[in-house]
């Protein structure tokens, strides 16, 4: 019997469980001596929770794009990060010139469009473009080298962005609509969150839409799926590899003024750090899947927002906040142990034996 | 193929003898036309660019303003990139230290980049002065013979940490405070001076926290902040994340009347942008500008003129006055013997340490026998709505202790 | 005597069970053939044996052994190897080092005994090449020890893929289709090799095989599957004639093969 | 393809493509910059001629390409596409002077505008930007006509030239150093104190053209015998290049300045980083992007250890050596526990991930009493070796290069046993492998801990050769420059990560005073070299065959 068990049951999969064991035992602990001293009112946790939404909605709408990229072809698009950062940098331009023209103050909506307007244009240029030139001829290398010219057109963009903008911290100015509170059931809400939340959820719905129900969805599916079999059911393979790109950017655009609106600083280093945020959301959503990779920024959100003064703050940790992403990574590897394809499982056409 | 190979060891042999370096003489002999040549080291790449690019271009204003000229000599500016970091300090240093035309160097903007960096640079007799480093280890007499030839232009720490406890215990009679810092040496450092000074005072710290770097969401943080309930936050940060968080607690339901103070890390126009209206009312400490905040003009003027923009981090004035240190030093120094220029290295470094009345964008730049030269009046200044629409930072004090 | 006796084995994949309560006993030293319509399960039936796909019920009795729910490495370890119906080389690695990584599971050497160039690991490198020149002799391709293993024509990939499998000096053998694609000329040469390598080197061979050709001629025994159900055993002979078969392979299976 | 459709495609279609690149690299502020300091003193500053030489090159391309055979047609195409490249320019002028794009463009100075038009105010500056445009492409035009020899060997001369002024800061400190009559006169000769003088530029190029021709002509003669040569005799004349080597290797700092040694230091740090990223990505290919990790627990260990600050332990370095090492090999193992079941990019995030949070960790305020947090470790002694203190970049090289002989050792010992080919094996199907009686897990981690161990040897020499550790000197980047290396080297080849890292880190850190615009390069160069060589610099040879080979250029091969 015990030979029977010995054989089936590797070292691994007990460290494994006995990791996860753990940390989930010291997660409990902190979130039961965290409750029970009573730091926390039931305002804060809310707030937690709708600033970690907030802040997550907008990792969602990166993450689709990387996911979605992904999908098609199976690399990890490092300037995604870029394409995130190239919209609301360029935008921040022309709403300080409605601004200083007052335009901004008498048509706020009209100005928010423009801003949007240009912030995705530019960021879908910017995703249509690296594919084009970085990406499209290393078709059928190994794996690893579009990685490189990933990292590489990353870094171009980066410091591209720096030479024509400068290097400092450009604020964007205040729109006064935007600015406040609401009540809503008595909970006190900032306005921007509400808008950033319903915004990005919108435009997730409809890019969920637009990718389950119409035609090109359908071709982008088909090419995710297998790229030869699409080719040979007549679909212009690059062409669709094209437009998932340029909807990734659309997206990559719309959350970058979001956050521009949301945070008010654009900054040319702005993408780098979201950009892996929104990348992890993906993973842990379930790369290849768009509602995994939705599932997975909120999920990503509300973590950074609430575990470390949930799970740390009753440890005796000081500073919780600053090991926020050491929890959200580690919150990753351990929902790859336990379901090594995401929350939602990946959505790839696995051929394996 | 042994041909060949004879060839090419031959050549290597030529090479590295080429190589050798001779022995840098003490005394620095320029011929007619040779430049006076300065080193900068800064942080031009990553996160901190603008840091790095600011103090650059204070360093070039400096020159321009100095002429352009030693003694008919033109000025040379050549520069590295330290990364903020020490591996990046210690290649920096390297590559200035093996230039035998180097008379002096300014920087690095890292402290953690001085720290190896500095030493390689004394070796070869190259003085060196920051506009940024503020960690009190490199003036500390503790830190031995290698840091003999380094000075400051900044501020020690130790200094602005307690000036601040001491404003928000005895002039704003605030008991309970709470600090954030962001990683950064700078900050970290600056917080826990301040939380020392502050509970030696009799007051309460509520609570230290942490933010990283490029984080943009502190309303979380800021939450947990307000459960401690504090009456003041100090948030000694870069304008980046001072602005998200001055911004933010605004809207972070308990901190809404909490008063705010940061330091000068984050005292610039850029700041005002960063945080927008919230600035309102808010406490910066700083060096005291009051008496000089004329010529700070001028420099703010030409800096628009030439760069296009506005400084957008701190520390230019500083870099500023570093080079002007070095150029009054090496103008009282370098002495003309017909055609060429001579300067003795030893004789400018104690002209430099001798630094005494300097008046500089920053203070009256003094030197002390350890190498800090920053005017060490620490003034705390209040943003008022007007300051905000004129797009400045306020010019007159709103406490000082002396 | 029974090499490897299988108890009600069954395999599902969500709703459609793959492999329906199968019950297979082989002899040793036997060739047998497991024939029937495409998506029958015979490959199916393969990763379950090797360990690949872990079956939900059932018991594997290998040598005396339970294999059910070994992990693919340790049922090697107990004498099983196979060859794939695609086949599945090291594509850049060398002819030699394929057949080499087949005889991993017979070397002794750790970390330290390569990098300390110990005498005992050197005797043991050298005796592994040796078998891997001697097995590359076997399947007839001498001298070619260097080529990467994706430049050789088909025919010779299928040989190199079954020395690698041979490396490991099973007492069973899988075969999935190893005439798959071949010519009248290869297929006569395959199946020659395999009565080879059951007389000289006395191993059982389980065969998957679409030709009947082959099937009819070289094997003892035959399986057929059907939908994931054994629906007839016996000798070639015998299933020849057998009218369940013949229904599976025209009634339905001709269905199936136009896919 | 008719003429006008040829004109259209080759001549206007690239030179728009180089006009947007010129306009960057000016709107970037690189012709800026670089204008004040000159590759041939005062008549061809060095903005300028990066300018030049990519106009030049795209006109070049645009004549290259175009489909028709006919001469005139491909010369025609080059003068059209330079003259569109500078067309893009001369319009950017005339609207950077009538409006204020600056608010926007940071870069867009007077200043540039100045150096575009030659400093010729009003349409006079325009007619010339033009000008210098048609000139150049009828210079590239010109140049595609030449036969191979002159073309090669003009191209070849002025890239000399700009080589020689680009990398003056390096080499005119070097001559003055010697400080001796004949070399201060040559110096003297060649360089200004900004930029070649035009005798130099001159005298380089007449130098460069006869070695060029000597070399040209030997070329075939010494490939030739040296192909011809018995085995035995090849052997020979091998370990005789491999003693040469040695010898120089053993020498070199001796005669490098401060500088050089730095930098190859630093190169060497990096090659043993690549080295042992080979061994996971290379051999076992598994993509692991928290490489860093391990470096950084290499380093905090030795300086925990050793540093008085924290704990005092007063080890020194050759004792605290061994653990950091065997704590890496710890980590390693720990981190691979995790991720084992994890294939290709959820291994990357996860492995990434892993990096980050020992960055974090060791940053944070709650472990600052054990670890320094932010403020770092310092005060870490320099290694003792037999009483001598290593204390120069030139003795830590020796350090380095043993430690990297003793990896390379290890590498190509275990390449070639059960381990390697396992590892081999599983970086080409797993599936398959572990149906060999490959255990995956145990193969797996044997890959990360010996990965891991060389990096927390490399990380153990980076710590006393710095002298202080900090948080921030371990972030995501090294990971992926390490990447990168292994990458740009050549996947598995292991000169490839000599070349690889001496590319990707000892270029930069020559061109040091180039600062601003290296990542910036950096990222371009990364692009480039993919685009051009996906095998790598210095490939192995049997990665070469696999990228050359049409019949299955492998999308599959590698994690």
């Amino acid at each position: 019997m015990f030979q029977k068990w010995k054989d089936r049951v590797t070292i691994t999969d007990i460290v494994m469980w006995m990791i996860g064991g753990t940390l989930l035992l010291l997660c409990l602990w902190g979130s039961v001596s965290t409750i029970r001293a009573g730091l926390y009112t039931k305002s804060h946790w809310i707030d937690f929770l709708i600033f970690g939404l907030a802040q997550g909605s907008i990792y969602a709408l990166i993450a689709t794009g990387y996911t979605m990229v992904y999908g098609v072809l199976k690399m990890i698009n490092f300037a995604h990060g870029e394409v995130f950062m190239s919209g609301p940098f360029t935008g921040y331009f022309v709403a300080t010139a409605m601004w200083r023209s007052d335009f901004l103050d008498n048509h706020p909506i009209m100005a928010i469009i423009t801003i949007f307007a240009v912030a995705m244009f530019v960021s879908t240029m910017i995703a249509f473009l690296v594919e084009k030139i970085a990406y499209r001829p290393l078709r059928g290398a190994p794996r690893l080298i579009p990685l490189i010219t990933a990292i590489g057109a990353s870094f171009f963009l980066q410091y591209l962005f720096k030479g024509l903008y400068g290097s400092g911290i450009n604020a964007y100015p205040d729109i006064e609509i935007l600015n406040g509170f609401w009540m809503i059931f008595g909970i006190r809400v900032l306005k921007i969150q509400v808008i950033v939340i319903i915004a990005a959820i919108v435009l997730m719905l409809v890019l969920y839409n637009f990718i389950m129900l119409t035609r090109v969805g359908k071709a982008i599916r088909a090419v995710s799926e297998d790229k030869e079999a699409a080719a040979l059911m007549g679909i212009n393979v690059d062409a669709m590899i094209s437009t998932t790109f340029i909807i990734g950017g659309m997206a990559a655009g719309a959350a970058g003024v979001l956050y521009a609106l949301m945070f008010k600083q654009v900054h040319f280093f702005m993408g780098f750090l979201p950009g892996l945020k929104a990348f992890t959301a993906a993973v842990l959503g379930g790369i290849g899947n768009i509602p995994g990779a939705m599932l997975g920024g909120i999920f990503l959100g509300l973590i950074e927002s609430v575990a470390p003064a949930l799970f740390l703050d009753g440890l005796g940790i000081i500073a919780p906040y600053q090991l926020k992403d050491a929890i959200a990574f580690t919150m990753l590897v351990m929902v790859l142990i336990f379901r090594p394809t995401g929350i939602l499982g990946e959505r790839l056409a696995s051929k394996k034996a | 193929m042994k041909n060949v190979l004879k060839v090419f060891v031959a050549v290597c042999f030529l090479l590295s003898v080429a190589a050798m370096p001779a022995v840098a003489g003490n005394v620095v002999k320029l011929q007619k036309g040779e430049p006076v040549h300065l080193a900068y080291w800064f942080v031009t790449s990553g996160a901190n660019t603008s840091l790095g690019m600011d103090t650059f271009r204070g360093v070039e204003i400096a020159i321009e303003d100095f002429g352009g000229k030693l003694k008919g000599h033109p000025i040379k500016l050549t520069g590295q990139d330290e990364m903020c970091g020490p591996e990046g300090g210690q290649a920096a240093a390297s590559k200035i230290a093996s230039d035998p035309s180097v008379i002096a160097s300014i920087g690095s903007n890292c402290s953690s980049a001085a720290k190896p960096g500095v030493p390689i640079l004394w070796k070869m007799g190259i003085p060196n002065v920051s506009p940024s480093n503020t960690a009190p280890f490199l003036t500390d007499p503790a830190s031995g013979p290698d840091f003999d030839g380094y000075l400051r232009t900044c501020h020690n720490d130790k200094i602005q940490g307690a000036v601040a406890a001491e404003f928000a215990f005895t002039k704003l009679g605030l008991k309970k405070a709470a600090t954030i810092h962001d990683g950064s040496v700078y900050a970290e450092q600056l917080q826990q001076v301040f939380a020392d000074t502050f509970t030696k005072l009799g007051g309460t710290i509520t609570s230290q926290e942490a933010v990283s770097p490029g984080d943009t969401d502190m309303r979380p943080v800021l939450t947990k902040i307000a459960s401690g309930k504090p009456e003041f936050i100090y948030l000694p940060m870069f304008i980046a994340e001072s602005g998200h968080v001055t911004r933010q607690c605004k809207e972070v339901a308990g901190l809404e009347k909490v008063a705010l103070m940061s330091a000068d890390g984050s005292f610039s126009p850029d700041f005002l942008k960063a945080a927008g209206k919230a600035v309102i009312g808010m406490y910066h400490s700083s060096p005291d500008f009051s008496a000089l905040g004329d010529s700070y003009g001028k420099f703010l003027e030409k800096h628009k003129a030439k760069y296009g923009i506005s400084p957008e981090a701190p520390f230019h004035a500083h870099a500023y006055d570093a080079a002007m240190l070095i150029l009054n030093a090496i103008d009282k120094v370098a002495v003309v013997s017909g055609d060429t220029l001579e300067i003795d290295r030893e004789a400018l470094v104690k002209a430099m340490y001798a630094t005494k009345g300097m008046k500089g964008l920053t203070g009256t730049i003094t030197c002390d026998e350890h190498g800090d030269c920053a005017d060490p009046k620490i003034a705390v200044y209040k943003t008022s709505e007007a300051d905000l629409k004129a797009g400045l930072m306020p010019t007159v004090p709103f406490w000082k202790k002396y | 005597m029974i090499l490897l006796s299988i108890q009600e084995m069954t395999k599902r994949f969500g709703g459609l069970v793959a492999l329906n309560a199968l019950n297979i006993n082989v002899k040793e030293k036997s060739i047998h053939s497991i024939i029937g319509p495409n998506g029958a399960g015979k490959t199916t039936f393969f990763n379950c044996l090797t360990g690949f796909y872990r079956p939900e019920e059932g018991e594997v009795m290998f040598n005396g052994q339970s294999i059910v729910g070994l992990s693919p490495d340790r049922i090697v370890h107990k004498g099983i190897s196979r060859t794939y119906q695609n086949i599945r080389l090291f594509p850049n690695l060398t002819a030699l080092e394929n057949v080499m990584v087949g005889y991993h599971v017979h070397l002794k050497s750790g970390f330290f005994g390569p990098i300390l160039g110990l005498k005992k690991t050197r005797m043991e490198e050298e005796k592994a090449t040796q078998i891997a020149l001697d097995l590359l002799k076997y399947v007839n391709m001498e001298g070619r020890e260097d080529t990467l293993a994706k430049n050789f024509p088909y025919g010779e990939q299928r040989r190199l893929e079954m020395a690698r499998a041979l490396a490991s000096q099973p007492k069973l053998l899988l075969l999935d289709e190893p005439t798959a694609g071949m010519n009248p000329k290869e297929t006569q040469d395959m199946m020659d090799f395999i009565q080879h390598m059951r007389g000289e080197l006395g191993i059982t061979i389980i065969l998957i095989e679409h030709q009947m050709r082959v099937v009819m001629n070289i094997s003892d025994i035959v399986t057929v599957f059907d939908y994931g159900k054994m629906i007839a055993e016996g000798l070639p002979e015998e299933i020849k004639n057998n009218k369940t078969v013949i229904e599976a392979y025209l009634g339905t299976g001709e269905a199936a093969d136009s896919h | 393809m008719t003429k006008a459709q040829s004109l259209w495609n080759q001549g206007v279609k690239i030179g728009a493509i180089g006009g947007v690149s010129v306009l960057i690299i000016s709107l970037v502020g690189m012709v800026e910059s670089f204008g004040k300091r000159d590759i041939i003193a005062g008549i061809l500053p060095m903005g300028v001629a990066i300018a030049l030489i990519i106009s030049i090159l795209a006109a070049y391309m645009a004549a290259k390409k175009t489909s028709i055979p006919e001469k005139s047609i491909q010369f025609a195409n080059a003068v059209v596409s330079g003259f569109v490249i500078s067309g893009f320019l001369a319009v950017f002028v005339m609207i950077g002077r009538s409006f204020n794009i600056r608010e926007m463009f940071v870069g867009a100075s007077p200043v540039l505008y100045n150096i575009l038009t030659g400093g010729v105010a009003g349409a006079g500056g325009i007619f010339l930007l033009l000008l210098t445009g048609v000139l150049c492409g009828a210079f590239a035009g010109i140049l595609h006509m030449l036969k191979d020899l002159p073309r090669k060997l003009m191209v070849n001369a002025l890239l000399t030239i700009f080589i020689l002024g680009l990398l003056q800061e390096l080499i005119l400190p070097i001559l003055k150093a010697w400080d001796v009559g004949m070399i201060n006169y040559l110096a003297g000769l060649f360089y200004t104190l900004n930029g070649l003088t035009p005798i130099g530029a001159i005298l380089s190029v007449v130098i460069f053209c006869i070695l060029y021709l000597l070399w040209n002509a030997n070329q075939g003669a010494i490939k030739f015998k040296y192909a011809s040569l018995p085995k035995e005799a090849r052997k020979k004349s091998q370990v005789a290049a491999l003693i040469v080597l040695a010898v120089i290797l053993i020498v070199l700092p001796q005669f490098l300045g401060l500088f050089l040694s730095e930098v190859i230091t630093i190169v060497g740090l990096y090659v043993l980083l690549g080295l042992g990223l080979n061994i996971v990505v290379g051999y076992a290919g598994l993509l692991d992007l928290g490489y860093v990790a391990f470096f950084a627990i290499g380093s905090y260990v030795v300086a925990l250890l050793t540093s008085p600050q924290i704990f005092a332990f007063g080890l020194n370095f050759w004792q605290a050596l061994p653990i950091a090492v065997i704590c890496g090999i710890l980590a390693g193992v720990m981190l691979g526990i995790p991720v084992l079941k994890m294939r290709g990019d959820y291994l990357a995030i996860a492995t990434l991930g892993f990096g980050e949070i020992i960055r974090i960790l060791v940053l944070s305020d709650f472990l600052r009493p054990w670890l320094g947090g932010a403020q770092g470790i310092g005060s870490i002694p320099n290694p003792n070796l037999f009483g001598f203190q290593m204390v120069k970049p030139q003795h830590i090289y020796y350090l380095l290069l043993a430690g990297i002989i003793l990896v390379i050792f290890i590498s190509l010992r275990l390449k070639k046993s059960k381990i390697g080919r396992a590892w081999m094996a599983m970086r080409e199907d797993e599936d398959v492998a572990q149906a060999m009686g490959i255990n995956l897990v145990a193969t797996k981690l044997l890959a990360f801990a010996t990965g891991a161990g060389f990096s927390a040897l490399s990380g153990a020499i980076f710590a006393s050769k710095i002298g202080s550790v900090y948080p921030h000197s371990f972030n995501v980047f090294i990971s992926i420059n390490v990447v990168c290396i292994v990458i740009i080297g050549g996947i598995g080849s292991l000169p490839g990560i000599v070349v690889g890292a001496a590319v990707l880190m000892g270029l930069p850190e020559l061109l040091r005073e180039f600062a601003e615009y290296r990542m910036f390069v950096y990222g371009v160069a990364l692009v480039i070299v993919m685009l051009l060589r996906p095998e790598g610099l210095l490939p192995e040879a049997r990665h070469k065959m696999e990228f050359h080979d049409e019949t299955e250029a492998g999308a599959k091969t590698v994690a």
